[in-house]
């Protein structure tokens, strides 16, 4: 087998997880979602580095996560503090941006 | 001496400015500032005449050159004077009138608090008049031109709270902008055509041209001299010009300003006469001219429009004879200073008539004064035989030259302007006789009727100061106002005898018109004795009218012609519909379409992109995950674009 | 390396700006005097100016020259002409009368008012105005040029949308309404023009490789320079565009009536007698001395443009209720003469339009002050509200009487002078359209009469009974522009002596010859 | 030959087994994650993808990440996402109805085309053959790895330091509230209350009055009405109050009926009891 079907699968969840964000409406979930395509990210880094044989694919996999870790700490935070002002979870109501 | 030119106009122009920027404080002596300085003017004049007479009559030209006014690379225009006998002899007129009627304003104008600045105007006309026939080129002379132009809106408009002033003023500018507008244009035409404006130049090339450019230039100094002396198809402005204060008619509307047309033509000369279809046109504009303003002057009830209307015929008299080219220059100008003196004495006498009648304007309402007011009636009496060229006296001799030189002319066109002049004198005869027993003779039609009916609102507001509205107590007035009338009288009576006996005045001008006898082909006397009996049937049909039958108090309906002629013969009606309606409704719509079509297109334009994004705001939801659909999509239309890159 | 005395008289004003601008709000009539004082500062190094300048001498004098923008040849060149020096001694000279007249124009309001004017603002913006504009005279280089041609705009929006007349008919809300809508108008007719411009512009740059007046005509004149005749008259086409649009050419004047009618009037002067004529100036300067054949190509539909502007706004001028709009179609008119004379292509009718740049400064300034007294008085800007002002305010009619003369060109006062030459020089090379354009003398005296008429003359109305007169300020202001314009109608040799040369050069920029008279007169 | 090296460039059957099956898990996994209606839901099968992409990770020859994968994520953050559900409330279970305009179409549609391109690309790439972390791993994974970090990543490895230090501080800011008076004893908050005149008894316990044992339903008043306060704070602010319903009511009336019967009491008018069904209404 060839571990270019690894790569297959990536593009796989990384659609399904973008298509996510773009479909779900609470908060949480669309965090979940970019989490997935994150880890696709990370998948496909990985094969790469297997495929090239060389580590940088998991050095740049491992930077991933770290950031990822950030992400979600601050962007949760984000949440709570929304949820505590406004009692909804829901990436609509925070639809500001309007002119 | 030459310099001597400056200070002629230099003295009246100093008491304009101290007069019209020294305010209040000079109210107590304004007046006779105006008039010292007007009379100083005269002084001059007189010095510079006694000089010029000095001289042999070749050299009787003198060129006063002050400064270089505008130097632009070709165009050279100076400040630069020029004294010949010409102008002499309108500098004499132009002060000695001038400061007659300075001195008859002082009376006149004795009631009203505007009278420094009054006199502030009148030595601002004159300073602009000295200017106009003083100059040595078109331009400087277009300078006084309108300077004169300017003193006249003024002067017309003094009593600017009655609206009827405001607008009279108004008109005689803006009429005599279109004949500005003809000097301008002839401006031009001189400096394309002989690269020079200035006389001499211009007078000394004019045989190296075409015909076709000089008739061009004449008949735009014709449009010009129309717009200046109120001749047809320019002359509406005069008859309300008289809106302004009595003096100012005598002045500038009778005696000076409006024979500056006159003036040009005959200083232009050399132009005429090298341009014969041009001179056609001015002759035909004279004769239509005498005879509409006599006409006109038939039908007024209003003293001074009727004598308004006499001016416009008579300065016809001498715009005809100056058309004539070198027969009739001389005579055209004999008139004009005979004219200036009695029609300046006519005036003043309505003035004094007005000023004795509560300002009453009406002829119907006067009737008898004779017995009242004997100085006015005499000198107005002597004036009116002058201008109807009674034997003797001065109208006699200039008009009678005219007719001759007329006659003069030759040909079928002689025969018609010869006639034409004729029916004038008779016509003329008429209205003034008929104005003299309107005015002196008959009933005292003012007895008993209130001065003035309330409709008919007050020619001038001096009334009042006096301000009483019962019947009116005719009386003689001051001697300030009757003495210029004695001396205009004296002038009127003896001018044309002193000027003609022995071709005085002839040989005084002929260095600088020219002169020629045409081929009369009636004998002078035949034209003298015409003009005779025109003039007997004139008064004799006038005395039938007004004489024997008594005057009605209110004027009766009248033929057609009348009708017409109270309204000047409709002209006023044609410019109204055809210039005033037809300019109302062009800048009216001329208004809309800036502001639809210029302005509309642009502000069209901005709607557009402001209803385009408009609609585009709409995309902009708010919605987080909608911005992100459309990063998406952008995403995987960048990811196809590499795809194809690469498959390419 | 001598004095640079043009930088230091841009540079005096704008640092005025910025003093005045630091003025604490409390100290409002300190600020006034600053500026003020400043201004005339102004004028005396503007006068150096004029004294140091000698009309025999070279073309530019008074040079500078640093390099500034390396990469793309962009220098600091400033120099001036006969004509831009007698166009900065005119700014220079206008904008003491313009604060004077605005000085209480920019108080705040009294109680109850919404809006509070800036009082410092109002001067420092003024100055500013004065450094762009002088900036403008002085600048050969065409990108500097261009860069204060534009910066301009910025002060004049806000003078415009931010200050208005005291007192307005329809009251204070939908006055601003009005006026931001002037402004925006005024700014975006400008930014268009010169976004054609800097287009035109950089393809100077691409075609010459530099921006220095001075080296790209000399180029063009030895020949070293060509360009294709479909480029030079595209680049000349960009550059008149705008300053077509700034100088007001019929059809893209319509932001001038709105902008003269909702600023105050010494704005309005400051609109139409300084920055406008950087406009015309530019035309004499750059589209003439850069595109001199494109500029001869274009000539007759420019003429013609110019004509249709003289009587176009004349009529408009008639039939206006609005006493500042009707000046500011005067103007229109007047902007065509200009125009007409410079692209006559004669020596009399580019000296004349350049003389006129001048008078028409001096006549304008004149009018339109006064007609600022007279709005400030009565509180109301149509002409229906007023009558028989004469009567009550004789010397206020007066100078309004003397301004209407000046601005219909009555023989005696400055612009007849400059007037008559532009006519002349077109007629000499086109008759039919100098003819024509002569009918707007006589609409000038139309709508001047008129107006005299409805405003001063008649019984007196109502609500002018109470006007006082002239006050000792207005006066100040008012009297010098009057002495100006009757002694430089009666003795312009003056300015013709410094313009003359520089119009002798304009001319041989365009290779054109004054067309010989029929018959050689003897002078 | 150790089978690490072995599987560095070499794919045995069992991977490819593993891979399908496994694979199929994680496809499965992230579907749940975005069609779940509640989020507790979604973070678990989440959680289930992120374990298959651990086990994938080894797979690949990366133990370190592999390891780190399972730690970090499933056990750090995937837990931190079920705090943060916990307190929004694990049953507020969202509708999956399509609110804005058309969204879902373009989202799937985007996701479609961009999944096809995607995987386009990667079959365009046509990546035959692959040497594998044979010598890359040669002295260990963990070591090969640290050698790159702290040598060629070093920068960005301290740059990270910084933003994990600066996220965590971010985190406190954003959801820590700071006490800015001290705690007011019982006896002040009972004092307070007399003062403003409200709630001068302690709080009623849940269902006391309304004879019923939910924590979630609002305790009647002596009057019948039922008061929202009896609700502990944390589900008001979850809006997850269940009303005394009026069944409730009527049993409630049928067992006050039984016992007037049984103690023959005289009827009691049934002015209250309508009076509480107003309140109940």
């Amino acid at each position: 087998m060839n571990p270019v079907n690894y790569l297959y699968l990536a593009a796989l969840l990384f659609t399904i997880g973008a298509t996510g964000v773009l479909i779900r409406r609470n908060a949480i979930v669309v965090f979940m979602c970019i989490e997935l395509m994150l880890n696709a990210c990370n998948l496909a880094f990985v094969t790469f580095s297997r495929m090239h044989g060389n580590l940088d694919g998991q050095i740049i996999a491992f930077f991933t996560m770290v950031v990822a870790a950030a992400e979600v700490v601050v962007g949760l935070a984000i949440i709570v503090s929304l949820f505590r002002t406004r009692h909804s979870a829901s990436v609509d109501d925070a639809s500001l941006m309007k002119l | 001496m030459e310099n001597l030119i400056a200070l002629l106009i230099a003295a009246p122009l100093l008491g304009a400015a101290v007069l019209l920027v020294g305010g209040r404080r000079l109210d107590a002596v304004g007046h006779w500032i105006g008039t010292l300085l007007s009379a100083a003017s005269f002084v001059i004049g007189l010095v510079l005449f006694a000089g010029l007479l000095g001289r042999d009559a070749g050299s009787r030209t003198l060129i006063q050159h002050l400064f270089s006014w505008i130097p632009v690379a070709g165009f050279q225009a100076d400040v630069t004077f020029r004294l010949d006998q010409l102008s002499m002899t309108f500098v004499l007129l132009i002060t000695g009138v001038g400061s007659l009627i300075h001195l008859y304003s002082v009376g006149y104008m004795e009631h009203d608090e505007r009278r420094r600045r009054f006199f502030g105007y009148l030595n601002l006309f004159l300073a602009a008049m000295l200017l106009l026939v003083l100059a040595d080129n078109y331009l400087l002379l277009y300078v006084g031109w309108e300077g004169v132009g300017l003193a006249s809106y003024l002067l017309i408009g003094f009593w600017q709270h009655k609206p009827s002033a405001a607008t009279a003023a108004k008109k005689a500018f803006l009429v005599n902008r279109v004949g500005d507008m003809g000097l301008s244009i002839a401006i031009m035409l001189m400096f394309t055509t002989f690269g020079s404006f200035a006389f001499g130049p211009v007078f000394s090339h004019v045989g190296d041209t075409s015909q076709g450019k000089l008739t061009a230039i004449a008949l735009m100094l014709l449009l010009a001299a129309c717009g200046k002396s109120a001749q047809v198809p320019l002359q509406s402005w005069l008859g309300d010009a008289m809106e302004g204060p009595t003096p100012v008619s005598a002045l500038i509307h009778a005696a000076t300003m409006v024979t500056a047309g006159v003036y040009l033509i005959v200083r232009s000369g050399a132009v005429f006469n090298a341009a014969p279809d041009a001179q056609l046109a001015v002759t035909v504009v004279g004769a239509v001219t005498l005879l509409f303003g006599a006409i006109v002057g038939c039908a007024k009830d209003d003293i001074k429009k009727a004598l308004a209307g006499s001016t416009m015929s008579q300065i016809g008299y001498m715009v005809l004879a100056a058309g004539l080219g070198p027969i009739g220059y001389v005579f055209a100008i004999m008139h004009l200073v005979t004219h200036g003196f009695f029609k300046a004495g006519l005036f003043l006498g309505a003035g004094s008539v007005m000023h004795g009648m509560n300002d009453e304007v009406d002829m119907r309402r006067y009737g008898g004064l004779r017995k009242y007011m004997p100085v006015t009636f005499i000198t107005f009496g002597l004036g009116y035989l002058a201008i109807i060229g009674f034997p003797g006296l001065s109208g006699f001799f200039s008009k009678d030259k005219i007719i001759e030189a007329a006659f003069a002319k030759g040909g079928t066109e002689g025969w018609i302007l010869g006639g034409a002049a004729l029916l004038g004198a008779a016509i003329t005869a008429f209205y003034m006789t008929r104005v003299m027993l309107m005015t002196f003779f008959g009933e005292e039609r003012w007895r008993n009727q209130p001065t003035r009916s309330p409709e008919a609102p007050s020619a001038e507001p001096a009334a009042e100061h006096r301000g009483e509205h019962a019947e009116p107590h005719p009386h003689e007035s001051p001697k300030v106002m009757t003495i210029p009338m004695i001396v205009l009288a004296v002038g009127s009576v003896f001018g044309g005898a002193f000027f003609s006996i022995g071709d005085r005045f002839l040989h005084w001008l002929e260095p600088v018109t020219g002169h020629s006898e045409g081929n009369s082909p009636v004998s002078a006397w035949t034209v003298t004795g015409a003009t005779m009996v025109c003039l007997v049937v004139g008064v004799a049909i006038a005395w039938a009218q007004y004489g024997r039958k008594p005057v009605p108090a209110v004027a009766p309906r009248g033929s057609l012609l009348t009708r017409a002629a109270r309204r000047d013969l409709l002209q006023d009606d044609f410019n109204h519909v055809v210039l005033v309606r037809g300019g109302e409704h062009l800048t009216r719509s001329l208004v809309y379409v800036d502001h639809t079509l210029v302005d509309g297109v642009v502000n069209g334009t901005a709607a557009g992109f402001g209803g385009l994004s408009g609609r585009l705001r709409r995309v902009q939801n708010g919605f987080a995950r909608s911005y992100a659909v459309s990063m998406f999509g952008g995403a995987a239309l960048l990811v196809a674009a590499t795809l194809l890159m690469r498959a390419v | 390396m001598s004095f640079p005395l043009l930088t230091v008289t841009a540079a005096l004003p704008a640092l005025g700006a910025v003093a005045t601008a630091a003025v604490p709000a409390a100290r409002r009539t300190a600020a006034k005097w600053l500026a003020l004082v400043v201004s005339l500062a102004t004028l005396a190094l503007a006068i150096t100016v004029l004294v140091r300048f000698d009309p025999g001498g070279a073309r530019y004098q008074l040079t500078e020259s640093h390099a500034w923008i390396a990469d793309f040849g962009v220098r600091y060149e400033l120099g001036v002409d006969g004509i831009g020096v007698a166009l900065v001694a005119l700014t220079a000279l206008l904008i003491p009368f313009i604060i004077l007249a605005g000085w209480h124009d920019a108080d705040p309001l009294e109680t109850g008012s919404r809006r509070w004017r800036p009082t410092q603002g109002f001067f420092a913006l003024i100055l500013a105005v004065e450094a762009m504009v002088v900036l403008s005279f002085e600048a050969t280089d065409v990108f500097l040029f261009y860069i204060f041609f534009e910066a301009m705009l910025i002060p004049m929006y806000f003078l415009i949308g931010g200050f208005g007349d005291r007192a307005h008919e329809h009251g204070e809300e939908t006055a601003s309404t009005q006026r931001s809508y002037a402004a925006v108008k005024f700014l975006l007719y400008n930014l268009v023009g010169g976004l054609i411009m800097l287009a035109a512009v950089i393809g100077l740059y691409v075609v010459a490789g530099n921006f220095s007046l001075q080296e790209i005509a000399h180029a063009r004149a030895t020949g070293s320079l060509h360009m294709a005749t479909s480029t030079e008259r595209w680049l000349f086409l960009g550059f008149f565009f705008a300053f077509a649009v700034k100088a007001p050419l019929w059809p893209l004047h319509t932001w001038l009536p709105n902008a003269m009618q909702e600023s105050t009037a010494p704005v309005a002067v400051l609109i139409t007698a300084v920055v406008d004529k950087v406009g015309t100036f530019a035309m004499l300067r750059f589209c003439l001395g850069l595109f001199p054949e494109a500029s001869k190509w274009a000539t007759p539909v420019i003429l013609v443009l110019a004509l249709i502007s003289i009587l176009y706004g004349a009529l408009l001028a008639v039939g206006q209720r609005d006493i500042k709009r009707l000046v500011a179609y005067a103007s229109i008119s007047h902007f065509g003469f200009i125009i007409m004379g410079i692209f006559a292509m004669t020596s009399q009718g580019q000296s004349g339009a350049t003389l006129y740049m001048v008078n028409h400064g001096l006549s304008t300034a004149a009018l339109l002050l006064v007609v600022g007294f007279l709005i400030s008085r009565r509180g109301s800007r149509l002409i229906a509200d007023y009558g028989g002002v004469q009567k009550v305010a004789p010397v206020l009619a007066g100078t309004f009487l003397i301004g209407g003369l000046a601005t219909l060109s009555l023989p005696g006062l400055a612009p007849f002078v400059s007037e008559f030459l532009v006519l002349v020089g077109t007629f000499t090379r086109y008759p039919a359209i100098g003819i024509v354009a002569t009918l707007g003398i006589v609409l000038a005296a139309l709508y001047v009469l008129v107006l005299y008429q409805r405003t001063m003359t008649g019984p007196v109305k109502p609500q002018v009974s109470a006007m006082p007169d002239l006050r000792v300020r207005e006066l100040v202001v008012v009297a010098p522009l009057i002495a100006l314009l009757i002694f430089l109608g009666v003795y312009p040799k003056p300015v013709t002596d410094i313009v003359n040369p520089a119009v002798k050069q304009t001319m041989s920029d365009v290779h054109k010859k004054d067309p010989k008279p029929e018959v050689e007169a003897a002078k | 030959m150790s089978a690490t090296q072995l599987a560095a460039y070499t794919t045995s059957t069992g991977e490819a087994f593993q891979f399908w099956v496994l694979g199929t898990v994680a496809v499965i996994g992230a579907l749940s994650t975005v069609f779940m209606r509640k989020a507790v839901h979604s973070a678990l099968s989440l959680a289930g993808t992120m374990i298959v992409l651990a086990v994938f990770y080894l797979a690949n020859g990366a133990y370190f990440l592999g390891i780190v994968q399972i730690v970090v994520y499933t056990g750090a953050i995937m837990m931190l996402f079920l705090f943060v559900v916990m307190l929004v409330g694990v049953t507020a279970a969202d509708s999956l109805k399509e609110t804005i305009k058309g969204q879902r179409w373009l989202a799937l549609l985007c996701g479609a085309g961009f999944g096809v391109l995607l995987l386009a690309g990667i079959a365009n790439a046509s990546l035959k053959e692959f040497d594998g972390t044979g010598q890359a791993n040669a002295n260990g994974n963990v070591q090969g790895l640290a050698s790159l970090i702290f040598t060629k990543y070093v920068f960005a490895f301290e740059i990270t330091g910084a933003l994990l230090i600066t996220a965590a501080v971010g985190a406190m800011v954003l959801t820590h509230r700071e006490r800015t008076e001290r705690a007011k004893t019982q006896r002040e908050l009972s004092e307070q209350r007399v003062r403003e005149g409200t709630h001068v008894p302690p709080l009623p316990a849940p269902g006391v009055y309304a004879r019923h044992n939910a924590v979630d339903i609002a305790g009647l008043l002596p009057d019948g009405t039922p008061s929202e306060l009896t609700v502990s704070k944390t589900l008001r602010e979850r809006g997850q109050i269940r009303d005394v319903s009026t069944e409730a009511l009527n049993d409630l009336r049928a067992l006050e009926q039984r016992a007037e019967e049984r103690l023959e009491r005289r009827q009691i008018e049934p002015a209250t009891f309508k009076r509480a069904e107003e309140a109940s209404k």
